[in-house]
């Protein structure tokens, strides 16, 4: 007997609801430590986007006293950022796949709804209303109170303020179930390592038991901020092309070439329309299936685009992850590489990574995962870098023996880091990432090797020179000895001879 | 019986290490750097001697040059030991491996450890082919002997002095004095060497060394080189035939070749083997034969046998055979295993039955 | 100075779109795989639902011949099962977020848009219309060319047409790029472990090279069918709640308890509404924040709710799993247990566990983690099984030595299975299922220690028969010649009297 | 000097095997099942004897019921072994602990591997507070002794023979004859007991038992017990202070006090010990005062000077004293340390300031 089947269609916000571990939203503890986050994060892009020295503060109490966990807290994550239009504020936090990040321009938060999972973790676990503040001025700072509908996915405004703002930037206060006793190593560790990585910024952070963390900005350098760009030539796949064409007014493929694509001209467009054999004058709307998927291929296999420039990322950079990791991890060797820019289906990104010999507190081998910024502390073992670190490099090639205390810091910067889970803990393993990974992370390896290499070598040299000094006299005394003569034999004029044989034989 | 061996053995060590202090001593003195050729004892140049039966070094040398800053530590050391050797030699004292490592820092030389200071031991004995008990120098290890040998000293302070070896049944100690002693005369008629204490006592209790006319040399496992010396020196001198008995497993094997042929980390050597001897088991047959109890061969001795197979001084007769024996029972037992019959058992039942056998192979 | 920010609403399938990643769709090889997977759990749940033996034909092929991997492949696969009805063919494997799987009731799919993202994947990489074909009467088939508007969220049909049915079901047919070459083990392995887990199946699978793999059902009993179920008051959030208030049409508390929950009457709904000091005749829907927050907290506290009964799961069964796992891996000892049904967050579940001792081809410890009849490959380090196995059982205790030949099979069913990702590789560590997990694995392994105990006892006894009967003899013998007497001692009388001693003993 | 030790000792060991055969083939006889009590080696039952200045043990016991099936197995090998001691001491015949182990199989018993056998016999030597020495079962590790004593054996064969240990400058092994033997006399005032070969070669070359008037004993390591007797009697019947020297680190320490004091897994034994022994180095403050050569104690050196330290025998004195030393300069030298200063110098120097200054202690 076969029965009817009822189907039906859910929305966004009701899909992260009913599946809210896919965000990191677990269990209290790891709850509690997304939140932390996903707020941080925030706040922090709001500064950089700016150009402004971000000064953040996070604040954990309890919402009761005397409650064991998991219990509710209060998290306050407050910042001096470019703030957020009061037109929007409502939207940014309170509905799924609404925010500023949906274009092509590296960014910390990138699914648009960390903060508001956040908010919709909050609301679920103790039911109480976020509240949100922001002033874009320094003048005025509006206020909401508010709730999500996840039914209808917006946002319920229960109270709306205006008052006079002290300063620029945002505030977030929301009420959740955690358990901070299991979060606590985690949320630390998570401040400490975004401190290395933005050594610019100044972090506060005081927990439920009246402890504090500060951590001041050693530099004033902040890095480039990154600007919007279009998608380049060799990431398009048939779907992408077809969007592209759909949206564009341009009547020619050539037109369409030069304005759609990253460091494309009319010059670069007409040269590779020729290769692929298209007509320049071709309308692009004409194009059918078969040749769309012809000049997908057409645009990958072409050698004649130049390579995606970095204007849309924004890495750390040499100086500032220097200034980072020295600060935090004293290393007693540091080398870092900023890598050339690379694509990965049409997403330009770039590796940064950092190689710390010797440092302090730490004992053999640890990693330090960034993506855009972002520390990665959960599922090291499911990241690209943990499989290019473990399988694909042989330390001890490089001189490194096990149990040397070594930092290995990586930072991926995309328009687009291909996280596994929304959760945003580990790479997928990417052959181009993967591939500059081991690039960078080989060239850091071999300017250790030489390091290491010349540390041995300078004090070779100083024992060698000894040597003739030490032994022609022994030599000398012990034959005669042996051999029974009365004096010593007359070997003076080796001693000099001994040196010069040795350069020779190098 | 010849005499006077242990005194002309002294004579010729002492003369080549003055003709060495005498090479670098000219070298320094013309101002030129001297150098030393050894004869390489790299696997690549060691070679199973069919005539000598005994792997021998080819023909590769090692050359150390004072001029190489690579090579002027180790001469010296090299040079310096056969200084403290001819002093040894000279004041007739004795040394271990452990006191020539120490010794050096008298002299403001040193080694960075034991094995460096043996490496150049062993050195030594390659340029001179001469063992380190011929430079006085002896290890730890001891193994003894017991019987109806009379022997005199040639040690200071025992010189003519003479003992027989057949009053202390728990036997002597073969050390430096019994290695550079004379042997006077004896009644015995072949050499029993077993690998182990236990049957050593075993045969003196029974009374071995009367019924079968035989001194009795206990190895202690693989024999020492002092010992294996002193076997062929009563082979050679005294014309006793070599018999030796080891526990039935490749090693036991292995103990009695390398007392017969030589070992491969002293091809550099000659007359420390005795090529005429005898392995009278416990071969893998007799563990059969006699219903002996056994243990199983372990990975490691199925390893060891695969690599023996490979051994030129295994390529042929008994030693083939009971290798491949060994493989097809896979089982191994100790001398003790004849217990299982009494404790007299093995030697009045299989020691005169297999001294029948061998002697007619 | 200030930039302005641009805010932007995407569509889910965009989303997805962008994040594929997500859904499992990472790299040519885990693409292929995850595709073969959609689509089999969806035909397997299309039978499985309708109470049809499944018979699943999996064929993989070569687009073109002669290229080499990653290459594309043409995929198809067909069942027996209910069909789908014409007009929401094309919306269901069209649409991301729609889909009949978004009832309380358990099944294989559950995100409702497995399917989709495999064609989405498809029309990314070849741009090829997906063929979906079906029939729901075995007389007429339903057949559709279609492509998806990923910009919009809806399918473009581009052919249509109806022809005579052979017999009932559905098929599918995408052409994608894959890399089978890599992919080989994982969709053997999956095709291999499905069979176990559903032994009343027969599952074809035709690979590239030409190869066969033929799994034929070894039982046609069936689990019983789930039906649709109410939320357990457990495990209702606030959120939860509020929207139960909203879509419900009763106007008294009384009525709102006893037609809204699992297994909660009139007579359970008034006493619980007395225990929450609650007015029956209230209406729901005046209910403010802060009683709704008391209403949840007392929801949670009471104790007279039923458990909820498994009407809505449907477990394997201890009889088909022990069948499964039998002809699977031909152990010498096995074990099934199936818990009794729990909740967590308001969903019920039930593991089934398996221990099988000795297998065949199995050296040291195997996992064999099944959710909802689906067999997980991936990630295994991640999931909560392997954390239960690993750091809360000490094997030891149980007597199994390590490197013993040993499978451990479990099978979370659920309505909603916590999976991390949407790629449903591991499931999250929710204390409720960790808890069962390892109630269920302690059980089998006392009876596995049990079996090995027996095992050895009864060697011992046999052993024992004989000792006195060897021993006696020889202590008179060896007292007699010590002590130098004549003649043997009497003990024959003690030959019987020894056994009587040693039962007493025990 | 008092004689006849040897056979005195024998006798005694025969009676109490009797006895104990006899124990149980009465009850046997009677209809019930025997049982044998043995003081427990457990080490809740070991305990320190200050006035013995060894340790003992206690007064628990392990009960050997035969009508406990778990008993049956044990006892019944106890017995048997009793009766196999005693034909070895009948037939004047000596075995390896080995041997014991394959002889039960001609008898039906068996072990299931040596540590069993091994056990049975230590039960046996509990049981009857004597060591496996005095029931002719002797390990492999020889030891052994130079000097002038004459000795008189009573091993079967040799009944009444003498020699003097003085003939043999490479030493006399300590076996059963040796063990078994009654000293007659000599003209030793003290006995030098080294850790190592080299060193007792050394100072047999360098004619200590002339200058010193001493019996030199190769311990070889950690002393085998029959070596352990030996001393005893020499200090018990011929009234002759022991002195021990061994090298310079916490192992070495417990090697002398192991001789001086016994060792916890012989608890159950007496007359093994010397507690009026001194131990003459090399101690850690030697290492300073003398400027050795010396390594860096390892974390194993460490942990066993804690260990020590814990223990009884080291709570007061030298003993304690020197492992506090070893720790504070956290380094320990070899005997052979001593040749930095020339060969002769451990003879010269070191040990006629020693002895001077233990002999004030």
């Amino acid at each position: 007997m076969v029965k009817r089947v009822k189907f039906s269609e859910i929305s966004p916000s009701e899909f992260f609801y009913r599946n809210r571990d896919l965000a990191g939203f677990t269990n209290p503890s790891r709850s509690l430590y997304s939140a932390v986050r996903e707020f941080v994060e925030n706040s922090l892009d709001a500064c950089d986007e700016a150009g402004i020295l971000p000064e953040i503060r996070v604040e954990l109490s309890y919402l009761e006293e005397g409650r064991y966990d998991p219990q509710p807290y209060r998290l306050v994550v407050e910042d001096n950022g470019m703030g957020i239009d009061p037109r929007h504020l409502p939207d940014a936090f309170g509905r799924v796949f609404f925010g500023s990040k949906f274009v092509l321009k590296q960014a910390r938060g990138m699914f648009g709804m960390g903060g508001t999972m956040a908010i919709l973790y909050s609301q679920i676990t103790t039911n109480r209303p976020a509240k949100v503040s922001s002033s874009v001025d320094g003048v005025k700072r509006y206020s909401f109170k508010l709730l999500i509908d996840i039914y209808e996915n917006r946002p319920i405004i229960i109270e709306r303020r205006v008052e006079p703002a002290e300063r620029r930037g945002t505030r977030i206060e929301v009420s959740l179930y955690g358990d901070y006793t299991r979060a606590e190593p985690k949320i630390t560790e998570y401040i400490r390592q975004t401190s290395l990585i933005t050594p610019y910024a100044t972090l506060h952070f005081k927990d439920p038991k009246g402890r504090e963390l500060h951590f001041e900005r050693v530099t004033v350098v902040m890095p480039k901020p990154p600007s919007p760009t279009k998608p380049h030539p060799h990431g398009i796949d048939v779907e992408a092309l077809r969007r592209m064409i759909r949206l564009s007014k341009e009547r020619t493929l050539l037109k369409f070439m030069s304005s759609n694509f990253h460091r494309v001209g009319e010059k670069t467009a007409s040269a590779f329309l020729e290769f692929a054999g298209f007509d320049k004058e071709r309308d692009p709307k004409t194009l059918d299936n078969e040749e769309l998927v012809r000049f997908v291929e057409a645009l990958r296999s072409y050698n004649g685009f130049l390579k995606p420039d970095s204007s849309c990322l924004s890495p750390v950079g040499e100086e500032i992850l220097r200034a980072g990791i020295m600060k935090s991890l004293e290393p007693e060797f540091l080398e870092v590489v900023s890598r050339p820019p690379s694509a990965y289906s049409g997403y330009p990104f770039i590796i940064e990574a950092g190689l710390a010999y010797n440092c302090k507190g730490i004992e053999g081998l640890k990693l330090y995962r960034y993506a855009n910024r972002v520390p990665l502390l959960y599922d090291e073992y499911s990241d690209v870098v943990s499989k290019v670190v473990n399988d694909e490099l042989d330390l001890r090639r490089y001189g490194v023996k096990p149990n040397t205390s070594l930092a290995i810091i990586t930072h991926i910067c995309s328009t687009k880091v291909p996280y596994k889970t929304v959760g945003k803990e580990f790479v997928a393993d990417r052959p181009e990432i993967e591939r500059e990974l081991k690039n960078a992370l080989r060239e850091l390896l071999r300017r250790l090797r030489r390091y290491l290499g010349r540390k041995r070598s300078y004090e070779m040299v100083r024992r060698r020179m000894n040597i003739y000094g030490k032994y022609l006299p022994l030599l000398a005394r012990f034959s005669k000895e042996l051999s029974g003569m009365k004096r010593m034999p007359r070997y003076r004029s080796l001693l000099k001879e001994g040196e010069l044989v040795e350069e020779r034989h190098g | 019986m010849r005499r006077g061996t242990a005194k002309r053995r002294k004579e010729e060590v002492e003369a080549s290490l003055r003709k060495l202090g005498l090479e670098v001593y000219r070298k320094l003195d013309s101002g030129d750097f001297p150098e030393v050729r050894i004869p390489s004892r790299s696997v690549r140049n060691i070679v199973y001697d069919k005539r000598l039966r005994q792997y021998v070094l080819g023909k590769a040398f090692v050359r150390r040059y004072a001029g190489n800053i690579k090579h002027i530590r180790s001469l010296t050391q090299l040079v310096w030991l056969a200084f403290f050797v001819d002093k040894l030699l000279k004041d007739g004292k004795t040394s271990t491996l452990r006191d020539v490592y120490y010794s050096a820092q008298a002299y403001n030389m040193e080694f960075k450890d034991q094995a460096e200071s043996n490496n150049i031991i062993t050195d030594l004995e390659a340029l001179l082919t001469k063992a380190r008990e011929d430079f006085n120098i002896y290890p730890e290890e001891r193994s003894s002997i017991f019987g109806d040998l009379t022997i005199e000293y040639t040690i200071p302070g025992y010189e003519g002095k003479r003992i027989n070896l057949s009053s202390h049944p728990d036997g002597y100690m073969i050390g430096p004095s019994l290695s550079s002693a004379e042997f006077v005369e004896t009644s015995a008629e072949m050499v029993l060497a077993v690998e182990k204490g236990g049957m050593f006592t075993r045969f003196v209790e029974e009374r071995v060394h009367e019924r079968f006319k035989a001194l009795i040399v206990d190895l202690a496992g693989q024999a020492p080189r002092a010992t294996r010396y002193l076997l062929r020196r009563l082979n050679r001198e005294l014309g006793l035939p070599i018999y030796i008995l080891t526990d039935g497993d490749p090693w036991g094997e292995h103990i009695a070749a390398v007392i017969l042929f030589g070992s491969a980390n002293a091809a550099h050597l000659r007359e420390l083997t005795v090529p005429d001897g005898k392995w009278i088991g416990v071969w893998a047959s007799d563990i059969v034969k006699y219903k002996l109890p056994s243990d199983p061969l372990s990975d490691v001795d199925v390893k060891r046998i695969h690599e023996l197979l490979r051994d030129p001084r295994y390529k042929e007769g008994i030693w083939q055979r009971e290798l491949k024996n060994f493989l097809k029972i896979r089982r191994k037992s100790e001398l003790e295993a004849f217990s299982k019959y009494g404790l007299t058992h093995i030697v009045d039942r299989y020691l005169p039955e297999k001294l029948e056998l061998v002697k007619g192979l």
